[in-house]
């Protein structure tokens, strides 16, 4: 615990340093990241001693304000997400000092970092909080110093935007989240959580829609998902990924944490989530699908990725409030283990993103091409991201669902209507993502690095410095490894599991042990995989021994002069998919069309705004804004008026209070 | 030592009349700021002795309020040196349409302030309600001249408004003051008199009917010059219109003292078991006060105007937090605090933007962080602390109150206080952060040279402390507040 | 005794109809100064004409400030404001004195609600002081020079006086005497007022003073 | 896990090719030609193997990867396949899942090879293949969810082990219903006809063969090599299902599903050589309804 105050205090120090030398660039840069690097490691070993031997360490001291005291501890729960918490902010960190170094000339770089790890900071003791009062004030801390990284380029108006729907959207989240605490703690005077009391049902309900509601805005669950792909894009891309891997986990992390709180759940609250779970899921692979924004593409997923999670949380939910342990473990493993995974990949996708960005200085897929030739590394690693996160064997984003997927089979499909709507959700949904992610990524990926550059920036590309390129590698890494020892990580997730389940750990353990072996097979599979891909390679390089291997142009099916503007794009590849789904994607396009027989010049763009966006929110605040606005008569400037509101004030007290 | 926190600033007034020297005079306005605030502090370690046998007596809301007054005057006084430099004497032009105006001269102006300072010193001290309105009334006097300082027409209309609206409430409230009388007079025996103590202490044999009345005319009248809606009007034009010192003096200090003059009032009728009715009453003026002040704010196209109806808000919300009582009202005192360092500051911060961009329409500000950084980040911070976003105080404030209100089980009115600030959050945010960041437009001269110590230092400290107070009360702070919202029927 | 006090107050409540009737401001102001001289005296006669130094002073200073300070003050300023009338007020004169009875009834009502405690005083005192402050408050309302609003203002104090008057001897000198002072500052600095707006924009018609709105 | 059970994966790699010797044969007899010997796919790869290569300059490591870990995907998926009177290689709770997902690897990199080229027609062929098998994969793991429920088991040997003619007695209808869904999914999974035409040679109508159109030399060998596996490997899958017969004694099994799997190139066979293709836009249809079939027939069997 010591250790852990130690390296929240170095990172604090570290930003406030970078915040008092912001003239010179260098220095701060190299200090903030030292902190963050520094006490994250130092972060990291309570966290993964916790997570390992389950012990409970808290600390508690006084604090003169109104119900609050400074309380946080560190649990399982905790310390599961604490790790990536640490582990990205420290990676994303090197990555942000290359990241960074341009804009040196407009602007002082010491701002942005002193956000930057008060970020890290705060997403810490968000999930080690255990005082309503410290949660929310680090939960708006969070939130504020992230808007000041999404509008560190508040120049142009789009991202000023942004980071107004997104301070917006926090801000309502978190007015839930008052009402949330208050209630929690309205039954015993104290707002520490240890000190809440067994809750009625009915309270526990409203408490439970509250939550979702408050943490759902934060985690990006459809609808309350619009900021997500506004931000996202607007903010530097290490920040995007520290946002998209870890930040939005904090909103998953207060749902367990709710769940943990409030006790035995009815069995409805697991069929909301079930369902908030699969809508996410698949709205929002399917405007991914339909973006040709890299990092709004990367946003939308990360609506897909918290749907994937949610349904994992409401496979568990559905375990405890039915009583069947395998769904209610294999539910939140998977749930869980997504979490750690979805941080891991996707913050790799965003850093390469980012890298993209950097040297190309555009996000539109349909402009880029050919890459792979130019940066090799980050083309890999962003490959390795995409399997990924497509759910594809033997990478980690695999594990997770798999373990899902075995929930649902081993125990999910007993009597009836349950069967058939876990079946069709879960399964199917499943499926459908996987099979949608492919898509966007095989687009992604494809249109991005392979064929031709289709644009000057794309042409002029070059490989990024090692600084960015090393949290890359790292991040790839990891997903291979975690994938490959997915078992043994399961193994030991038993402490977290009863944590959050409050089973008895010996069940827990059994499920686990049992699902071990399951896994462990998987992986020999895997392995037998990757050594049949080694010999064929081999293989064929026997075979090719001694006989010709010519480098031709692309066959062309005949056309002689094959141009790179000829290339499929982007939009083009996802059209059969957004054709298909085109009642919920309202993809607008406006054309010019080719009319002659020699056509002069015709375009073609479509644009996707988000669904609940467009015709959920907009609309409501327009109304509101409207309907205020015809009140504004009431005060118009003449004297003799107002002073006849005094004189009607009084005459209307007098005679209401007066009879 | 209650002789002495008047008196000073009296004699200082007097004296700024005489000077004909110009730092003569400001240095002679510093040291009284000082040497009164200095006095109010002595007044927190030995409590000073009651005089005029008990009229004048600092009990535990005087101190509190009177340290505000004398806290945010200190903070205005140094402002004031800067501003006072940068304003020229001679005939000038008016930046909206381009006639000429002078200012007020400079001598009337300090004496007026510091006469402004005394008068609300008394209103913090009297225990006598009577001499409590005489003090009231000579607030509205002693500003008027402030709110005309630049002698053109839309500043002139401000305080004509001013002046006739609050008159006009100081005259309903004198009514309040003989209702008051009735109530506590008897047919035989010795009458109350019409001091605090004695009414508290005989609060259970008034005439509850006419105490009731009076009540009415009391909020009614003192509503007015605090600025709940719909009485508020007089607030916006004179915030807009008058100088940035002197708007946050107004919401800073005065819009208090009519606050606490409304609370006194309040403690007698819970005196007299009468607590339900003035609760609900003011109840009802929060909620409406919040209402139209979101109303307001929303589109809002005069920042200096958007932070007058700010006010409105938030004396809508203390009225809210008194009459939700319980918790609320330790709340309501915490809001009180934070509320006036938060308002001081940003009146503060407005007046360097208006210096600067030479215009209050907000659409035509933009790109403050690249022009004036400091204020830029003062005014980012302010935002931050004024729409309630921690780690600033306003945010424990109105948590507290929003906390009692789930308690005592007034959910209707904790979620529409929660919606209408959600609400005014939306408006305030998009007009700060639209003025803070972007692009400054052309014509505006890099104007770093205009940001002095005397401009800076002042609404840094007060942003300071409303942050220190968001996470941290001091023991003494704490236990004082605690005493108030007791004597205010709270705990 | 009470006769006395009645038919003053029957007299305050034709001032206050002649008022809203009168367009004139000139005869306006001698009215309100009227009234002020006739709330100087109401002290000495409700108390019964028992010879009391406190009151007689005090008489004679609202006598000195409502009779004649204040209407000199306002027909100074009405010297260089070239307004001799009120022109078309915001309700006119005839609705103004057909308003008047029906406030007078509601006012009626009102103090039928609120029986003083008291034992000494006419049951007119209650509505007529009602009556008063109602329409000192609708000529501030109705009326559309500045000069006319003052006026108003005065008459709301009155009222208030009228009221006042009834428990003149509950309060402490040093109270009323500050009430006077503020009164009196009050409306000297309206006067000034007038006098910057007659200056600024050549006009008293405070209708056309409403630039800031909303 | 018993090592004889190699000898799945063994019989796939000898017998696949086969199939489409028999569904070409087939088609040849409707058409009143002799055709190609039955043989003539190992001679294409064989022929393949031996030649060298020619790799387009715009391709880069991925476009050789792409055979190779197709290949790869497919031959370690066998592993998970009973055939005949052997379970699998590797049986264990949710292997089908792995299996699936194995498939989706392959899929996943054959796809980014052809864009690889950056021919807008090998670009248009991917786009489709990702499109249809998207919307493939929801009804294939319904209908095996549907058959797990059913027998009780959710590893693939055990489940399909469960299927016998008594089953076929009582549950007809759903195994049926599921039988057929997954007769679609292995059509337009191996992108035959009604889905995708695998000799037609304009490139616009073509799904899979146009995505290997810039393949030459072993990659090409390994491609076909690969579908062919994977003919198999579906079929296989769905013969279990349709033709139950697990007496236990191997001999009987085994030939039993060998001539299943003759059965089911010969129908594949006469369907391509009756039908049509169907319009692209006509396809998503097809496979939706295919979901609907295996949701239907999860429903009777929860009943």
């Amino acid at each position: 615990m010591s250790l852990l105050l130690l390296g929240l205090c170095v990172i604090v120090c570290g930003g406030f340093l970078a915040l008092l030398l912001c003239n010179k660039p260098k220095l701060s840069s190299w200090l903030a990241c030292a902190g963050v690097v520094v006490g994250s490691v130092l972060g990291l070993i309570p966290a993964i001693t916790v997570l390992l031997n389950g012990a409970k360490e808290s600390l508690r001291y006084d604090w003169s304000i109104p119900f609050g005291s400074f309380f946080i501890e560190i649990d399982p729960i905790s310390a599961l997400f604490l790790i990536p918490i640490f582990g990205l902010s420290a990676l994303a960190a090197i990555y942000g000092t290359e990241y960074l170094w341009p804009y040196r000339q407009r602007k002082f770089l010491g701002v942005p970092w002193f956000f930057y790890n008060l970020l890290a900071a705060a997403m810490a003791v968000v999930v080690l909080a255990r005082n309503a009062v410290l949660f929310l004030i680090a939960w708006e801390v969070m939130s504020l110093a992230s808007f000041f990284l999404v509008t560190f380029e508040h120049e142009e108006k789009q991202n000023r935007d942004a980071g107004w729907t997104y301070l917006v959207a926090m801000h309502i989240g978190t007015a839930f989240l008052l009402a949330f605490f208050i209630l929690l703690g309205s039954n015993t005077g104290s707002l520490d959580f240890d000190k809440i009391g067994n809750i009625a049902p009915s309270a526990a309900n409203i408490l439970f829609l509250l939550a979702v509601i408050g943490f759902g805005t934060k985690a990006g669950f459809m609808p309350m998902h619009v900021w997500l792909p506004e931000a996202h894009p607007a903010a530097p891309s290490h920040v995007s990924a520290v946002m998209s891997g870890v930040m939005i986990k904090t909103g998953i992390y207060g749902i367990v944490r709710t769940l943990t709180l409030l006790g035995q759940p009815p069995e409805w609250w697991a069929w909301l989530l079930i369902a908030i779970g699969v809508s996410s899921g698949v709205l929002g692979v399917l405007f991914a699908l339909a973006q040709h924004d890299l990092k709004r593409l990367l946003a939308y997923h990360s609506v897909e990725n918290i749907g994937i999670i949610t349904l994992g949380l409401g496979l568990g939910v559905l375990g405890l409030s039915i009583g069947s342990p395998t769904l209610a473990v294999l539910g939140f493993a998977g749930g869980l283990f997504h979490v750690v995974n979805h941080a891991l990949f996707k913050g790799l996708l965003f850093l390469g993103a980012g890298s993209i960005v950097h040297v190309t200085g555009t996000r539109e897929i349909d402009h880029l091409g050919g890459l792979l030739k130019r940066m090799p590394w980050t083309g890999l690693t962003f490959l390795i991201g995409a399997v990924a996160i497509s759910g594809l064997p033997p990478l980690n984003g695999f594990a997770s669902e798999f373990l899902i997927y075995l929930g649902v089979f081993k125990d999910g499909i007993s009597n009836g209507v349950q069967a058939v709507v876990l079946t069709l959700c879960i399964i199917g949904g499943l499926a459908l993502i996987g099979g949608l992610a492919c898509a966007c990524f095989t687009k992604a990926f494809g249109i991005i690095f392979l064929g031709e550059p289709r644009t000057e920036h794309a042409r002029h590309a070059h490989e990024v410095k090692l600084a960015m390129r090393i949290p890359m590698l790292i991040l790839a890494i990891c997903c291979i490894l975690v994938g490959l020892f997915s078992p043994f990580l399961i193994r030991h997730a038993v402490f977290v599991i009863t944590q959050v389940t409050s089973l008895d750990s010996q069940v827990v353990a059994l499920e686990l042990s049992e699902t071990f072996a399951i896994m462990w097979r998987f992986v020999v599979a895997a392995v037998l995989l990757i050594v049949l891909a080694v010999f064929l390679a081999a293989m064929r390089k026997w075979m090719l021994r001694g006989r010709s291997v010519r480098s031709a142009g692309t066959w062309d099916c005949g056309y002689a002069a094959p141009s790179a503007r000829m290339q499929y794009t982007a939009s083009s590849f996802a059209q059969p998919l957004t054709y298909l789904f085109k009642p919920f994607l309202r993809t607008h396009s406006k054309s010019v069309s080719a009319k002659e027989y020699f056509p002069a010049e015709s375009d073609f763009a479509t644009e996707t705004a988000d669904i609940s966006g467009r015709y959920l929110f907009e609309p409501t605040f327009n109304w509101i804004n409207r309907t205020l606005s015809r009140l504004h008569w009431l005060q118009h400037g003449r004297l003799q008026i107002y002073v006849l509101y005094i004189a009607l004030t009084l005459l209307v007290l007098l005679i209401w209070k007066m009879r | 030592m209650i002789p002495a926190l008047i008196l000073v600033p009296i004699v200082a007034a007097a004296l700024s009349l005489i000077i004909r020297h110009d730092n003569l005079r400001r240095v002679l306005f510093v040291s009284a700021a000082l040497t009164h605030s200095g006095l109010t502090f002595v007044a927190w370690s030995c409590t000073p002795e009651a005089i005029l046998n008990g009229w004048l007596m600092l009990d535990a809301p005087g101190l509190l309020f009177l340290s505000i007054t004398s806290v945010l005057f200190l903070a205005a006084s140094f402002y004031a040196v800067g501003y006072l430099n940068f304003e020229k004497k001679q005939e000038k032009q008016d930046f909206e349409d381009g006639s000429f105006f002078t200012n007020t001269p400079e001598a009337i102006f300090i004496a007026c302030l510091l006469a402004f300072l005394a008068t609300m010193t008394i209103v913090t001290v009297s225990q006598h309600l009577g001499l409590l309105w005489v003090a009231m009334e000579a607030t509205t006097l002693a500003t008027a001249p402030l709110i005309y300082f630049h002698r053109h027409h839309r500043s002139l209309e401000a305080t004509w408004k001013y002046l006739l609206i609050c008159s006009v409430g100081i005259a309903i409230a004198l009514l309040g003051n003989f209702f008051l009388a009735v109530a506590a007079s008897k047919t035989g025996g010795q009458d109350t008199r019409l001091l605090l103590s004695d009414l508290i202490q005989q609060g259970n044999t008034l005439n509850v009917p006419w105490l009731r009345a009076a009540f009415l005319f009391f909020l009614v009248g003192y509503g007015t010059k605090m600025g709940l809606a719909p009485l508020h009007t007089w607030l916006p034009d004179a915030h807009s219109e008058s100088p940035s010192i002197v708007s946050a003096l107004l919401s800073g200090a005065l819009l208090n003292c009519a606050f606490l003059a409304i609370l006194r009032s309040h403690q007698v009728l819970s005196a007299a078991g009468q607590s339900e009715f003035s609760s609900s009453l003011l109840i009802v003026f929060g909620l409406i006060s919040i209402i139209w002040a979101a109303v307001f704010i929303l589109g809002q196209t005069d920042y200096k105007r958007m932070l007058a109806y700010s006010s409105v808000e938030h004396m809508g919300i203390l009225a809210l937090g008194v009459g939700v009582s319980g918790a609320a009202a330790f709340g309501a005192m915490l809001h009180v605090v934070n509320h006036s360092l938060t308002k001081g500051m940003l009146f503060f911060v407005a007046g360097n933007i208006l210096a600067a961009y030479k215009t209050k329409a907000s659409k035509d500000v933009r790109g403050i962080i690249g022009i004036i950084p400091a204020s830029g980040v003062l005014w980012l911070a302010g935002f931050a602390a004024i729409v309630g976003l921690p780690p600033f105080g306003i945010f424990l404030s109105e948590f507290t109150i929003a906390k009692a209100m789930f308690e005592q089980h007034r959910t209707g009115i904790a979620i529409a206080y929660l919606a209408v600030l959600a609400l005014i959050f939306i408006s305030m945010s998009r007009i700060f952060l639209n003025m803070a960041q972007g692009k400054a437009p052309q014509g505006i001269p890099a104007q770093a040279g205009s940001e002095t110590i005397f401009n800076i230092l002042p609404p840094a400290l007060l942003g300071v402390t409303t942050l220190i107070f968001g996470l941290y009360i001091p023991p003494f702070m704490n236990t004082a507040l605690h005493e108030v919202a007791k004597a205010i029927g709270g705990f | 005794m009470d006769n006395s006090i009645d038919t003053i107050m029957v007299l305050l409540v034709l001032m206050n109809l002649m008022l809203l009737g009168l367009s004139s401001l000139g005869t306006c102001i001698r009215v309100v100064a009227a009234q002020g001289i006739t709330l100087g005296i109401l002290p000495l006669v409700i108390h019964g004409g028992i010879f009391d130094i406190r009151l007689t002073l005090f008489s004679a200073a609202i006598v000195g400030l409502k009779g004649i300070v204040f209407p000199l003050l306002l027909s100074w300023a009405m010297r260089d404001v070239n307004a001799q009338r009120e022109v078309e007020p915001f309700i006119g004169y005839g609705k103004s004195v057909i308003a008047g009875p029906l406030a007078l009834a509601v006012c009626m009502w009102l103090g039928s609600r609120l029986p003083l405690p008291l034992d000494i005083v006419s049951p007119m005192v209650m509505p007529v002081a009602f009556f008063t402050i109602m329409c000192g408050l609708f000529l501030i309302v109705s009326r559309k020079k500045a000069l006319s609003q003052v006026l108003g203002y005065i008459v709301l104090e009155n009222g208030i006086y009228t009221f006042g008057m009834v428990l003149a001897e509950k309060q402490p000198l040093l109270v009323e005497l500050g009430i006077l002072l503020d009164v009196f500052v009050a409306v000297f600095v309206m006067g000034i007022v007038i006098f910057h707006i007659n200056r600024e924009f050549d006009h008293i018609d405070t209708d056309r003073l409403s630039s800031l709105r909303s | 896990m018993n090592l004889i059970s190699i000898a799945n994966s063994v019989l796939a790699v000898l017998l696949a090719p086969l199939m489409f010797g028999i569904i070409n044969r087939t088609k040849a007899v409707f058409a009143g030609r002799t055709g190609q010997p039955l043989l003539q796919a190992y001679y294409d790869i064989s022929k393949l193997f031996q030649k060298g290569a020619v790799y387009s300059n715009t391709t880069t490591w991925v476009f050789r990867a792409g055979p190779i870990v197709g290949f790869a995907a497919v031959l370690a998926a066998t592993v998970f396949v009973p055939f005949g009177g052997l379970p699998a290689l590797f049986a264990f709770k949710g292997d089908f899942v792995v299996m699936v997902y194995f498939l989706g690897l392959a899929r996943f990199m054959t796809v980014l090879s052809a864009l690889d080229t950056g021919s807008s027609f090998e670009g248009m062929g991917a786009s489709r293949e990702v499109t249809f098998s998207a919307l493939a994969e929801p009804s294939f793991l319904i209908g095996l969810a549907a058959i797990a429920k059913y027998t009780g088991h959710i590893s693939l040997s055990p489940m399909l082990a469960g299927i016998n003619a008594a089953s076929w007695g009582h549950a007809a209808p759903a195994l049926a219903l599921i039988g057929l869904a997954f007769f679609v999914v292995l059509l337009a999974e191996n992108c035959r006809i009604p889905v995708d035409d695998p000799n037609t040679h304009l490139e616009l109508t073509m799904i899979h063969e146009v995505m290997v159109l810039d393949h030459s030399g072993p990659d090409l060998g390994f491609i076909i090599y690969s579908s062919t596996l994977k003919l198999w490997l579906l079929g296989s899958v769905l013969i279990g299902i349709i033709v139950p017969v697990h007496s236990g004694i191997f001999l009987l099994d085994t030939v039993s599903s060998l001539l299943g799997m003759l059965g089911l190139a010969v129908v594949i066979g006469i369907i391509e050589s009756t039908m049509a293709r169907l319009r692209l836009l006509h396809v998503p249809q097809l496979l939706l309804g295919a979901t609907a079939l295996s949701i239907l027939a999860l429903v009777l069997v929860l009943r």
